[in-house]
């Protein structure tokens, strides 16, 4: 049983190969997480750009976002790393063989928290890849403890209070020097796959952060609906180590508005989607637009910033077309001549 | 010059009749930062050329300039070229240290100083020769800042007439350093020549050290460890360096980038056959190098001690999840930051089990530089094969002195990638799974991305056979029970042991990298000053070979001499190993930051064999 | 309910003659995220109120919702609450696994099912009982939605009748759960009663297994290791606590922000008289504690095998510039991610000598939650004397598990801050210097920030005794060899092993941490069924006590039994200890992820002592 | 042999205290480094603030920058760390005991690269710290390499060339919640003596990138000057080995105007001083200003932006007002009544 994609099936793409072949395995998430979601749109968006699934890498660090890769194309090659240390990996294997088409995912916990360093020097080095962070301001895997975007004043299950102020991971990446930034909610089917394909066509670090919603441990004080209450307020539930399940939450708004999604614990999350005439070429317009919308408590949604002429990390170190993993020995063990030039040159 | 002032004893015969002839070390002591290289490398390189085996290490603080360091080389006739305790030669040149430095030597020592540093007459036990270094720049440079940097080349004037080093070859040796900068060039010819005359002139030679032409460097060149290493990673074939520097390792990859630079551009199109990232730390250099590994490039890093603890969570998943990967520890003192410029051997147990949880690494141990080369190579084709992190354990003396060796032979075996799998192999294969052990060998076959063949998902978590995702205990099991199979395989492939089994001989010593000079040197000693025999083992890797056991069986004692406080090696022979042969085993440790020298081992060997 | 309605067999007193009282395993295979918690408490609680000894098992999966998931429970009237492992009722709630789950049975055991699930003739060697549970809830609950949520009470209804379990007790224990729900509380209780009055009346009992009251459990508790270790914080006056989550450590420090927010505000001013902070990573969670040490407070990080092999870097600046910090290690299955939900011992060997260089740490080795909240204070009274980090070894078995306990003791001893300088120290000492060891311990007099003493500068680079840097050889080797003299203190402070010496005994065991339930088990087994004695030490703390020879040498073969797959704690002992003894030891490894059980240690010791 | 100071000796301060008091032990780098000036302001400021040395924690992680602490407030505590994690050191050590001020040095190799995780974390946290980067663009105590501040296009000795754009440390600081951010340049003793002070009196993080010039490695290619030149262009020195002695680079300039430094090796370095009426309290403002001037290849330097009101990360914490450190036992062990009750809980 493969993720649902909303689009029919029976269609094939450009290169004759159904949505099927772009599924993964089972999801073991939550029923409703907004990562599933996500991984639909992954699947929707490779199977409408017509990507070869074998030319693709997917890579991970660990979290229950981290585990989205094995949920969408299983005709891809997988590399499920460490916590927090995906970039690395994700650099290495790009470097070594600059066909892959590589697409890294990862959680806000698993990027904000013990990944920042990697985050940040991936961004700088414009390694082309997709980097989606899914965001759900907690960390899901280990039940709930605050991440560093969670939103000031979001509170824990046991009653701590994030009371820092959240990471815009989307604000980093454009000061770092990724050449492709864009947020998206993981409910807005349209907007998110645009965003996708639009990904997978540019050449260089596509940051995309997707808010996602964890309906299991996203808890925040004085929902009406949120787990808390639901165990505290004497539902007949009950059962601490029950996990309800919830529906996907989806929304669909036109460019230039603001839209209101009700989160599965009552809150609420305010977005707005960039108008269609919006220009995401310049960083300090898209950066003060960022902060503009932050002071309001909204998230901006869209490609924020982009730059198709960035040089990426590949075309900086001046690889030959051939990918090195392939190189013949004849083309990376120097002959004999050379080691006696050396050797004289040592004697 | 005129001949007269010659006092007669320090004509070039004078030399010649040394009585200690081609056997001593010779310290330079100077100031970090102070421009002593040129003249330390024409001296060390002038005696190689004369055709005695020589060795020079450099001795310096943690950190850039005006601190005290030390540069001593070492010339032996029979190719002893390890640390010697004692130091027969001194040039005292730093003010700071020159009392300590002339306090610390042995009686009967040769010292060379300046009347002003005020040691001269310190010790009437000691050869002192006194230079007047300022007078004699003062009439080569006329520039103040000029004569700073020439005021070593005087020194080595001095030493060649003291101890008959042949000036033309200290000149060849000059013009091959400053040969495209003829001023300087000129300079330093003049200094050297004003030292050597001065010393013909005006001192009257009362030591007993000399050098004589000898013929036992011939073709041979004159190479760091870690020079050496880059240049087997050239010839390996590296396609992916990540590193972070760090001292002593950062030369590694330095050099390794130079070579890359040079030889490994495309002929036709002048771009990169390799990429190389200077990583923001070790983790990510690691990660780095696993994911290309993954990827199938042929990946390393280097690093020293605080390095391999930040590599700890990667290499584990490199092994559990079997990826190649090439690692070089050019070790230094520690725990922690520990002693920078040191040579230590201290990394050894932290690396064979490097991760949390069941993890071992196969680890090569280079005692020479034509192993560092050598073993550079084979690190790759070892991680390959057995798609497994390797470590290649170097250490500061090796990695960052300058060695002999001979010169380094073209690799004739080529490269081995290991068991990658091929459309052809997949269809006879049935049904493969990636972690599947078809061989018995522990080893499965792997796919590379972008092959053609059925795509894996790789992970640090736990897998069954086919690469999917278990948390069955049987799936867990069955795999770490492979890793185990896998890593007895690497028993039979790392490089075997070199021994030297003496007959009749009751001790045996084991030793591995650099220990490996004080103990050949020891072993003499124990035999001409003592009569005792003793055999030798040098393990060159780690799994154990089975010839370890074998050695130790075959002798009453084994003394297993490393350079670490807590007897490492000792440990994990006595933790493998059979415990009827590890009682006969010995810790020698030495570990104060020097490389080891001979007479320490003797005398631990000497406190157990004949004790007071 | 009408009398006559009742089976015969089923009458309250057929469980009263059941063939085996308190003995069995109780196994509930269910979903993850399926609310299973509720029922599983109140059948552990209610076996426990009745004055059975009783261990309860969680074996969930590593993800939140939807896969299978396995609770066990032990009871048994003589205090063997270790795993057993064979399941000898099994409650089959999870479609996905039902049919493995019945076909893993042994012979005779017992299984209640619902028809649908389509395993209930699947074979005819097992005892089956058929339960609608669909049926029995919908009666209860109209709302589809609770229906899911009480089916789990039924089986409690269901076992209460089958095995004799008063339903008293477990109202009683389910009001405890859900006292403060009183519609939840009615709606459970409800389905309690519709499964056990189902069984009453139409189930006849045909298996052997019953729990009768008895008096073995009073005035115990019921806790879970990380919440003893909690508490053991709590009462140790943790100051500053700084973690990373992660599974099966994070329950530690959130159970402890628990009590400290409860118990340690200020009465006067409600402010916090600690200070926690969830860092953004391993690496800097270890960093603040140390940071915290040396700035005089006690201190404390948990994590797991990830998080130690992230913490090798600060631990070793821990050891060599000599701060104290107490680490949790709640072990879980390695290397790499591994299996985060299973148990295992794999961290000994790298925790013990974590760090590059050389480097050694006191391990404390808790087997109960009693230890880990004894050792939890323990350890930091161990920090602050040896004046650095001091792991304690726990595992997920052991801290996420739910254990009988005698009350815990408050503490009588006060804090041993350690050899903390004050001014009259200073006046006595003559020359105080950071690093000397005054009292020929190995431990030298610290000083804390701003309690007006003269500073230190404290680095883990090169020191001499009096704190100043240095590179020199000597002052390297005087301070790492106080190290090593500080480590033989460490040796006689850590808790000493438990020896049960049997008289006449040959064959001795050694374990430690949660080992020592299946081997207490295992010691009777080897007893009852083959008449071999054994004695059994229970090694709690690392280094090694003299006491562990003395064991070794009274006894012809030793085995060590550990649940990892290298046998590290038989390896480091073979490093350590004296070869002559260490041939006595045998290696008894398990490694699959689920806690030891008795059975598989009695089968190897008994494949060694009398093979076929 | 005290650091020099520009103070005149003899002076005391309000505590009575003399200048000798707040120098550390012989500097062990290079003659003319950067770094040597900067320990001599930070002398002053604590001298001319009447600062109690022992009041003082130094912190700092592993460099030529992390050195100095050493050579500066001998009388004052110091904890030299690890290769970029400073930052963690410190918070432990300011939570345990939060009357000790505190002061960080790093350098751009061990904050940038290695550190930067935890430099991130630090900012976010507002921890009361005095965090001061001595930012000379390479790794020097490793020797030249390039690191994350490094100009676009500065070359390594052996022709790499810095092809990433570089981190500026003051626009993360400001956008991850520093309360207090300053840049200035490591000769104008007048500017970072006015800086260090406002930082003494500040409570949360004070970060202060102070560009400070590595005389020995960084070597621009094309420099007329450069070390490289001095070693390639057939000038007699010709020692590899060799450091040059240089003096400091010093530098006055008035508010408003920008000056044009020149390096040791020939390149230059454009300050632009704000202006005395720049209000640094609005972030977008001070963000916008930095990339301004980033853009026209200029450092703006000065108080670039300061929140004084900003709960500092002891305060987020509520801890009481004496030290952790100091707690005695009857304020930290509960009574028997305590573990009394959570016993009877588990009963
Ligand atoms: C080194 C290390 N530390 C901690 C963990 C435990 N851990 C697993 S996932 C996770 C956080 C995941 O949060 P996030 O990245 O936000 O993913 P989510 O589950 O919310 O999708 C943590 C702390 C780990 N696996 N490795
Ligand atoms: C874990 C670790 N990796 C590498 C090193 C080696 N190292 C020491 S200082 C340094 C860089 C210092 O650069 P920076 O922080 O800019 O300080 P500077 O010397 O330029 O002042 C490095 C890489 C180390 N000590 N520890
Ligand atoms: S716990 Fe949260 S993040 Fe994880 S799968 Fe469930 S809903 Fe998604
Ligand atoms: S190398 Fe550079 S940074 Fe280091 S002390 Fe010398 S001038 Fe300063
Ligand atoms: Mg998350
Ligand atoms: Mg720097």
């Amino acid at each position: 049983m493969g993720t649902p994609s909303s689009t029919p099936g029976g269609k094939t793409n450009r290169l004759g190969l159904a949505i099927q072949t772009y599924r993964g395995s089972k999801t073991t998430l939550c029923a409703g997480c907004g990562h599933n979601a996500i991984s639909e749109r992954i699947v929707d968006a490779f199977f409408e750009m017509g990507v070869e699934p074998a030319q693709v890498a997917k890579f991970s660090g660990i979290g229950c976002s981290s585990k989205s890769p094995a949920y969408f194309l299983a005709g891809s090659h997988g590399f499920n790393a460490v916590h927090g240390r995906m970039p690395s990996i994700a650099t290495g294997a790009l470097l070594a063989n600059r066909r892959l088409l590589g697409i890294g995912v990862s959680g806000d916990g698993d990027t904000g928290a013990i990944g920042i360093g990697q985050f940040v020097h991936l961004m700088r080095r414009n390694v082309p890849l997709i980097y989606i962070i899914e965001d759900n301001g907690c960390y899901g895997l280990t039940k709930g403890q605050l991440s560093p975007t969670a939103d000031l004043g979001s509170v824990l299950k046991n009653g701590v209070v994030s009371d820092l102020p959240p990471l815009d991971t989307c604000t980093l990446a454009i000061e770092l020097g990724a050449s492709f930034v864009a947020r998206s909610f993981s409910g807005d089917k349209k907007q998110l796959l645009a965003i996708l394909k639009a990904a997978i066509s540019h050449r260089g670090t596509c940051l995309i952060d997707v808010l996602s919603p964890c309906v299991t441990f996203n808890d925040h004080e004085g929902s009406t609906r949120s787990y808390a209450y639901v165990k505290d307020h004497d539902e007949p539930v009950g059962d601490v180590s029950f996990v309800p399940f919830f529906d996907d939450i989806t929304v669909e708004y036109d460019a230039g508005t603001t839209a209101e999604v009700r989160m599965h614990d009552g809150s609420r999350l305010l977005l707005h989607k960039l108008a269609a005439d919006y220009e995401p070429t310049d960083r300090a317009q898209s950066l003060a637009l960022l902060r503009d919308y932050a002071t309001r408590g909204e998230f901006a949604t869209g490609i924020l910033y982009i730059d198709p002429a960035a040089p990426s990390f590949v075309d900086l170190l001046g690889l030959v077309d051939d990918p090195l993993a392939d190189l013949p020995q004849a083309r990376t063990r120097p002959g004999r001549e050379v080691l006696e030039t050396i050797m004289a040159s040592l004697r | 010059m005129i001949p007269s002032d010659v006092a007669p004893s320090m004509a070039p015969a004078a030399a010649r009749d040394a009585l200690i002839l081609n056997d001593c070390s010779i310290q330079v002591a100077t100031v970090n930062g102070s421009g002593s290289q040129t003249a330390n490398l024409v001296l060390i390189r002038s005696i190689f050329q004369m055709g005695v085996p020589v060795s020079g290490k450099n001795l310096f603080p943690s950190n850039i300039a005006g601190l005290p360091t030390w540069y001593t080389i070492r010339a032996n006739a029979r190719g002893f070229i390890g640390r010697k305790k004692e130091i027969d030669v001194l040039v005292a040149m730093n003010p700071e240290t020159a009392r300590d430095d002339v306090l610390a030597l042995p009686p009967g020592a040769v010292t060379l100083c300046d009347e002003s540093l005020g040691v001269h007459d310190l010790r009437d036990d000691l050869v002192t020769y006194v230079v007047p270094f300022d007078a004699l720049v003062a009439s080569i440079a006329p520039d103040a800042r000029l004569r700073r940097l020439v005021r070593n080349m005087v020194y080595d004037g001095v030493l060649s007439t003291l101890l008959g080093i042949e000036r033309d070859e200290m000149r060849r040796a000059l013009e091959r350093q400053l040969g495209r900068k003829p001023r300087a060039l000129e300079l330093n010819l003049r200094a050297l020549d004003a030292g050597a005359e001065f010393a013909q002139a005006s001192l009257v030679k009362r030591d007993p050290y000399g050098i004589r032409r000898m013929d036992a460097t011939a073709g041979k060149i004159l190479i760091e460890g870690n020079a050496a290493a880059a240049l087997g990673c050239l010839m390996a074939g590296v396609t992916v360096v990540a590193w972070y520097p760090i001292t002593p390792s950062s030369s590694l990859c330095e050099t390794l980038i130079d070579y890359l630079e040079t030889y490994r551009r495309d002929a036709s199109t002048g771009k990169a056959t390799y990429a190389v990232v200077q990583a923001e730390d070790e983790i990510a250099a690691l990660g780095m190098v696993i994911g290309a590994g993954w990827a199938g490039a042929r990946a390393m890093t280097s690093t020293s001690g605080p390095g391999i603890s930040l590599m700890a969570e990667f290499t584990g998943l490199g092994y559990y999840a079997e990826v190649p990967a090439v690692i070089f520890d050019v070790q230094r003192v520690g725990p922690s930051t520990g002693l920078p410029t040191r040579t230590a051997q201290g990394d050894i147990a932290s690396a064979a089990g490097l991760s949390h949880g069941d993890a071992r690494h196969p680890l090569l141990l280079p005692h020479s530089v034509e192993e560092c080369y050598a073993f550079a190579i084979r690190a790759f084709d070892l991680a390959e094969r057995l798609q497994t992190p390797v470590f290649v354990l170097s250490d500061l003396d090796l990695g960052m002195n300058t060695w002999m060796a001979d010169p380094f032979p073209y690799p004739e075996v080529p490269q081995d990638r290991g068991k990658v799998l091929t459309r052809d192999d997949l269809a006879r294969l049935d049904g493969w799974g990636r972690y599947k052990d078809v061989d018995g060998d522990g080893i499965a076959r792997r796919t590379r991305p972008l092959d053609g063949l059925p795509p894996t998902f790789t992970r640090g978590s736990g897998h069954n056979e086919m690469g999917g995702y278990s948390e069955k205990p049987d799936d867990y099991v069955r795999n770490v029970d492979r890793l185990s199979r896998k890593f007895e395989t690497a028993r039979g492939l790392v490089p075997a042991p070199e021994v030297d089994t003496v007959e009749g001989a009751a001790l045996g010593i084991i030793a591995f990298g650099t220990s490996h000079w004080g103990v050949a040197e020891s072993r003499d000693q124990l035999a001409r000053e003592r009569g005792i025999a003793t055999s030798y083992l040098r393990l060159r890797a780690y799994p154990f070979a089975d010839a370890v056991e074998a050695f130790i069986a075959a002798h009453a004692r084994v003394y297993v001499v490393e350079q670490n406080r807590d007897g490492q090696l000792f440990g994990l022979m006595r933790a493998e190993l059979d415990p009827a042969l590890t009682a006969r085993l010995r810790s020698v440790r030495h570990y104060n930051g020097l490389p080891l020298d001979a007479r320490t081992v003797t005398d631990v060997i000497l406190s157990h064999e004949e004790p007071r």
